[in-house]
């Protein structure tokens, strides 16, 4: 076995479940976060899914991993398909075990009156507002304070799905640099749903065809590697 | 050549060596010969030794057992519980009956399969016994299991043909209907009575009461009685057989008679029980 | 012991049949802790065991098990076929578990439950381990005729250790087995009649001598649960149903490992543990052969 | 050498050992497992085989040694549990497929072994109310089959992303009438030997808790048994004995079940710098 | 199901009592019975009954087979029954099966007497053609086409119908073949031996409603029933089965009762059925 393993040497390593990253009796006085794929116990912290160790400065940690299956939870942004009307909530499939539900009123000044109306079938881009385990998760249209923000309708465009770790990479920040290629190029909407889901708009259908292949292409790519992928992908447009 | 059958027939490749000349043909007796003994030296008239005992499963809300001379039977009661599907609103309770045979329930191994014939009358039997609008929405389970058949040869014919199933065996059915009536008081489901149950066979002009099954398969008729003893009502009948209307008279009330006897054995077994939980 | 929990302070004023079903695992904690069980057992006692011969009258075989109230009925059938080519001089055993709706709230009609064949498959692993049926002594023919034992276990009550009384049952069933005298007939197997037993007059029975199987080391059994640290003996099915670890030992009479059976469970089962659970068994073992002794004696003075 | 094993391995050799997860595209996690390589019949199988674990001559050399080799695939977790399960807890539904024919009473045994193992791995109070199904192919059979199913259910599941409290890995050892046991046996040697047992223990783990901190009852955790299934007859000291060498196994076993995880992620996903 | 209002039922229950049934009938009388013989012509017998908008059919067929080694003397009988779904929707797929089997096995009670035969509605020794070794097993089925109640008495005199249509080749058995072989025989395809149905049984179902029972039900008034009591009765007046449905009990002196009524009431439709039976042979004769 190699040398004893320390948090600082960890992170930015692949861990497996079982694997204990954090002695919290020798971090007393410390505040820190856990994000996803950790679990404590007593006084250490383990992992419960394969995937990288990751560290945000001063005191987040968590498993950055990728799945095709998504789990809800509180705050992501999805982009939920409306798979039916009731007449206190949308029906949302947002790739969860459960259907979610979004609210009618939970719209920007949403009221009984002003009702809207969305077909079976139509894409949403909505924020989990509740994910409690054992109940369906509750969506909303609106940001914390109340307001549309970018929430609500995507009208035409092209949505695909990929897993879960390729859009959290999209959303990442910096941009990544397939974005980033591809933005210096083209002009395109996107909406990305941690749920896996990116919905991409374009002025012409090439475009678009050509900025979805180019994400699903990007998954397992290095950033060099990445921007040598869009390079061609532009060539062959031009 | 009566022995080739069962190996000819059935899938596997065993058969059971029971010599087929030990077959004792019918024992033939005319109107008048009535010092006839039976196989297991009983009178005409005269039942089997009925032995009955509550709480025979532990796991389930009420139970019997109960002996016949070789007949033996468990009967569990499940619920009032969840009914099983979904099914209509009922503002009545459901009964839910199932008899099924051990495979060494009979000298010849069987699959030890459900009984459907037997399940849907022994149904019929409890159904109006039962005060089913005390537990609306519900089910009450009753799951019988013979473990040992009255000595039968039922199912040597059975594996020869087919068409031979049809011929119906009543002798371990009063059994498991009696059991079942002493389980479910047992498991304190509203009953209007408890249910006691006999069949008679009819062998020329012999009346021979409770027969094992080796006289069944010999009878000519057969008439087959379940009823409520305090309350004297019939709430299953069934009748095989040519029967005149006197001779049928005679029948019935010799099976209510040993029902009512029945009846007080049942009871005082459920007394029994009661009094020893009290102590 | 005792983490804050919201239920610690409800037990005192709660009734205690409330607490054990609201709280199952803490009320079998607390017991646990003053080593004791619901049932006033210590945690390394077996419950009370009994044995009864011959319960079924058209079976060759028969035997009566319970553990607690945990009760099985075996019972073989002997049954003629032709030997495969393989092994011409070899019967076969072929044994079947079966759980009838009436053993337990948990089995519909129709449906079979999930547990009958995965014990079936235990048992008829477990004795043809053991090496308890010498399988040459059921030919009657050598190449012609073998016995066919079927041996049906039935379930008539559900309550925790199922292989274990199951096992015993088997056991005790083969103990009280009596072949049939049978002699050859135009090729064919047939019984001997019973009258003609005595005179023995043209039909030879081809088995005279063997009318008992001579068993070899006798397997037993013995399940415990594994909580925590503790080693719970012989579990009922509430105690089966909270505390899922489950270790099953089964010992032979001259205490060779037959099986070591681990299904999984939330507690892992270290060095310690699996001596512990093997010495429990060694002990559990020398109790059911006294019993099965005792039986087999009640019924040879009957 | 005690024993001569027919294709030449030492006593406590295992086959060649793969593992490829997300191979199957519907799935939700899927991994296929081999202990032992068959050339001519996989050949076809590495063009989506993302991790290699073999040379060159590791082919040459295990030519005709039989292989075991499992897919296993998991979809959920899925809404709702079956009746008679606890909705309170995440429930784990196990599928075994054999290769041929019709599922019989030993595959049943498996699905049970199987399910409860998976159960007691996996986190069940994160997803309550779900059903996650384990649906395991055999495509081939030389050998500890339940033990390769168990390894590459365990990877599958990881590959899902089921939450898990720790991995596992599956052994089989085998003890023979003198006393000595072998490893991961072949279907043949199975039937020889006197008894096999089926070990199922935690994966080593890397952690940061000070030495000897994780020792249960004086021992390691991975030193554990989750699993342990036998057959055939033997001594206590025997079972010990394959204990104590499952255990040794256990360690390598796991090893390469984290690199196997590792070339499974992408190498670095967005950090370009 | 039937849906009836709390008015119906009690219009229904009330006319029970005052003997002015719905339809306009007494207690005791039949609704019109119309019978048809060889419907089926691949049968070797069948006929179709209607009683009101209850509409059966039933078939006979012989087929040559070995008698069962406990009474090598004798013929085989089967009788099954099957519920179309033209009937009642709800006997799509396996629907029908709880009331198939429970009809099939009411038939084999009331028309197969008992054990040894005795009671028995046909002469199964008659079916025999070498003891022991070649008989006839007669297949009867009955299919229920359109169900308005009574469905049982409709199958009993449909299969009584069926017989009297059916004949049964004459065979003619070969040189007798070594002990333990099956004789060759050689079926006839001109002569029939034709059946004695004067001995089958007829049914009649008493239907108890109230204090009251009445014959020949209708499914709204079957509804109503507390229980109901199917007595198979013959030419001599002799019980040859009997059966009883619904789960209300009944005091012995009832039934005692019903048995007379139903000797009375059999008569009638036995004479009713053997004309309408007579009529029909004649019709398909001319046809």
């Amino acid at each position: 076995m190699e040398a004893k393993p320390s948090t600082a040497n960890l992170v930015d390593k692949i861990v497996v479940p079982g694997d204990v990253v954090l002695d919290l009796s020798s971090m007393t006085n410390q505040t820190i976060k856990l994000g996803g794929g950790l679990r404590q116990e007593c006084d250490s912290v383990s992992v419960i899914k394969a995937g990288k160790l990751r560290f945000s400065k001063p005191n987040k940690y968590w498993v950055e991993s990728s799945q095709k299956r998504y789990v809800p939870c509180v705050e992501d942004t999805v982009l939920g398909i409306v798979v039916d009307c009731k007449a206190d909530n949308f029906f949302v499939d947002i790739r969860g075990p459960t259907i979610a539900f979004l609210p009618v009123l939970a719209f920007e000044g949403g009221t009984r009156r002003n009702i809207p109306k969305f077909e079976i079938g139509s894409l949403l881009y909505v924020r989990v507002v509740k994910a409690n385990p054992g109940m369906n998760p509750e969506l909303s249209c609106t940001d914390a304070s109340g307001k549309a923000a970018e929430f609500g309708l995507l009208k035409d465009g092209y949505m695909f799905e990929t897993s879960t770790g390729l859009s959290r990479m999209l959303l990442s920040s910096p941009t990544c640099p397939v974005l980033e290629e591809l933005g210096k190029q083209l002009s395109f909407e996107i909406a990305v749903g941690l749920n896996g889901r990116v919905w991409v708009n374009a002025e012409s259908p090439s475009t678009v065809v050509l900025v979805s292949n180019a994400i699903m292409n990007s998954e397992s790519l290095s950033a060099v590697q990445q921007k040598i992928m869009v390079d061609k992908l532009l060539q062959r447009i031009k | 050549m009566a022995a080739k059958p069962s190996t000819t027939t059935t899938a596997k490749a065993t058969y059971s060596p029971i010599d087929p000349t030990r077959k004792t043909r019918p024992p033939i007796f005319s109107g008048s010969d009535v010092d006839w003994l039976r196989p297991d030296s009983r009178g005409f008239h005269q039942c089997r030794p009925a032995f009955f005992r509550t709480g025979a499963v532990n796991s389930a809300s009420g139970s019997a057992y109960a002996e016949f001379g070789n007949t033996k039977v468990i009967v569990s009661v499940f619920g009032p519980r969840e009914s099983k599907k979904a099914m209509m609103y009922s503002n009545i309770g459901r009964l839910n009956c199932n008899v099924s045979y051990t495979t060494f329930a009979t000298p010849i191994r069987g699959q030890g399969s459900d009984h459907k014939d037997f399940s849907s009358m022994l149904h019929k039997a409890l159904e109006g016994a039962i005060i089913l609008e005390t537990f609306p929405k519900t089910t009450v389970d009753v799951f019988a299991l013979v473990l040992e058949s009255g000595g039968s040869i039922r199912f040597l014919v059975k594996q020869v043909d087919e068409l031979d199933t049809l011929w119906f065996a009543v002798g371990d059915l009063p059994v498991v209907i009696s059991c079942a009536s002493v389980a479910l008081a047992d498991a304190g489901i509203m009953m209007y009575d408890l249910v006691a149950s006999v069949s008679v066979s009819c062998l020329g002009k012999n009346l021979l009461i409770d027969p094992v099954l080796e006289e069944e398969s010999y009878q000519d008729g057969s008439l087959m009685i379940a009823c409520m003893p305090s309350r004297y009502e019939v709430t299953q009948l069934t009748v095989t057989g040519e029967w005149s209307t006197p001779h049928f008279n005679e029948a019935m009330q010799l099976c209510l008679d040993a029902s009512a006897k029945l009846g007080k054995i049942m009871r005082s077994c459920l007394k029994e029980a009661a009094s020893d939980e009290q102590e | 012991m005792g983490l804050p929990n919201a239920s610690e302070d409800l037990s005192s004023e709660m009734e205690v049949d409330a607490f054990r079903r609201l709280f199952p695992l803490r009320y079998f904690e607390r017991h646990l802790a003053e080593s004791i069980r619901p049932d006033a057992r210590s945690l390394s006692r077996a419950r009370n065991t009994t044995i009864s011969m011959g319960a079924v009258a058209s079976a060759d075989g028969s035997a009566l098990a319970k553990i607690g109230s945990t009760t099985m009925l075996a019972a073989i059938k002997m049954e003629v076929m032709t030997p495969s080519l393989e092994s011409p001089d070899e019967g076969c055993v072929s044994i079947d578990f079966h759980m009838p709706p009436i053993c337990s709230p948990l089995v519909r009609p129709g449906r079979p439950a999930e547990a009958a064949p995965v014990v079936a498959k235990q048992l008829s692993d477990t004795i043809s381990s053991s090496g308890m049926i010498n399988l040459k002594e059921l030919s009657l023919v050598g190449g012609k005729a073998a016995w066919m034992v079927y041996l049906d276990i039935y379930c008539l009550d559900a309550d925790g250790a199922l292989f274990d009384a199951a096992l015993l049952s088997a056991v005790a069933a083969f103990s009280n087995l009596q072949i049939p005298t049978v002699s050859l007939d135009d090729g064919k197997i047939v019984m001997l009649p019973e009258e003609q037993k005595e005179e023995n007059s043209e039909k030879e029975p081809v088995n005279k001598e063997k009318r008992k199987l001579t068993l070899g080391g006798i397997p037993f059994s013995l399940t415990c649960i594994l909580h925590k640290n503790y080693i719970l003996a012989d579990p009922t099915s509430e105690e089966e149903s909270i505390m899922e670890t489950l270790v099953t030992v089964v010992l032979d009479s001259s205490n060779q490992l037959v099986s070591l059976y681990k299904p999984g469970g939330a507690v892992l089962a270290y060095t310690s543990a699996v001596q512990d659970c093997i010495a429990l068994t060694r002990q559990r073992v020398k109790e059911l052969h006294q019993i099965l002794e005792e039986a087999i004696s009640g019924m040879e003075i009957d | 050498m005690e024993v001569d094993r027919a294709d030449g391995r030492n006593p406590n050799q295992l086959r060649p050992l793969a593992c490829s997860c997300s191979i199957l595209h519907r799935a939700h996690g899927s991994a296929s497992w081999s202990q032992g390589f068959r050339f001519i019949q996989t050949s076809h199988f590495y063009h989506f085989n993302l991790f290699v674990f073999t040379s060159k001559c590791y082919f040459c050399y295990w030519v005709g040694s039989g292989d075991t080799k499992v897919l296993a695939a998991v979809y959920g977790p899925k809404a709702g549990t079956k009746k008679n399960e606890n909705p309170e807890k995440a429930s784990i539904e196990v599928i075994w497929k054999p290769r041929t024919g019709q599922i019989g009473k030993p595959e049943k045994e498996y699905e049970i072994i199987l399910k409860r193992t998976l159960q007691s791995i996996c986190i069940l109070t994160i997803n309550p109310n779900t059903t996650t199904s384990v649906i395991i192919q055999v495509v081939h059979d030389d050998g500890a089959l339940l033990p390769c199913a168990i390894n590459a259910a365990c990877a599958a599941l990881v590959d899902a992303g089921i939450p898990m409290k720790h991995l596992a890995v599956a052994i089989c050892c085998c003890s023979a009438e003198s006393g000595y046991c072998i490893l991961d046996p072949t279907k043949l040697e199975e039937q020889k030997m006197k008894g096999f047992a089926y070990l199922v223990f935690p994966n080593s783990i890397l952690s940061v808790l000070p030495e000897g901190s994780s020792l249960v009852q004086g021992e390691p955790m991975e030193h554990g048994i989750i699993t342990s299934v036998t057959h055939g007859a033997m001594s206590v000291d025997d079972y010990f004995h394959c204990l104590e060498r499952g255990r040794a196994a256990s360690a390598k076993l796991s090893d390469f079940l984290r690199r196997s995880l590792q070339s499974k992620l992408p190498g670095d996903l967005s950090k370009a710098e | 199901m039937v849906g009836l209002s709390e008015g119906e039922q009690e219009f229904i229950k009330g006319g029970i009592a005052q003997d002015l049934r719905s339809d306009g009938r007494k207690r005791y009388t039949y609704r019109p019975i119309y019978v048809e013989t060889g419907v089926i012509p691949q049968a070797n017998g069948s006929a179709r009954v209607r009683m009101g908008s209850t509409d059966v059919i039933a078939s006979v067929k012989a087929e040559l087979g070995r008698p069962s080694a406990m009474q090598p003397d004798k013929g085989k009988v089967a009788i099954f029954v099957d519920c179309s779904p033209t009937a009642e929707p709800t006997f799509e797929g396996r629907g029908g099966e709880e009331l198939s089997a429970e009809l099939s096995s009411a038939l084999q009670h009331c028309l197969l007497g008992g054990k040894s035969g005795a009671g028995a509605g046909i002469d199964l020794s008659s079916l025999v053609v070498v003891e022991g070794k070649v008989c006839w097993d007669l297949y009867i089925d009955g299919l229920v086409i359109s169900s308005d109640g009574n469905l049982l008495d409709a199958l009993g005199a449909a299969i009584k119908a069926a017989l009297s249509n059916t004949g049964i080749p004459s065979v003619h058995v070969a040189a007798e073949a070594a002990s333990d072989e099956q004789p060759e025989v050689d079926i006839s395809d001109e002569e029939f031996l034709q059946f004695d149905t004067s001995g089958v049984p007829v049914i009649t179902t008493l239907t108890k409603v109230g204090k009251h029972y009445i014959v020949d039900a209708t499914l709204e008034e079957e509804s109503q029933m507390s229980s109901a009591v199917s007595i198979s009765i013959n030419r001599q007046g002799h019980i040859c089965g009997m059966i009883k449905r619904g789960g209300v009990g009944l005091d012995p002196s009832v039934i005692l009762d019903m048995i007379s009524v139903a000797n009375f009431v059999s008569r009638q439709l036995m004479d009713k059925l053997d004309s309408e039976i007579a009529a029909a042979d004649a019709d398909e004769d001319e046809s």
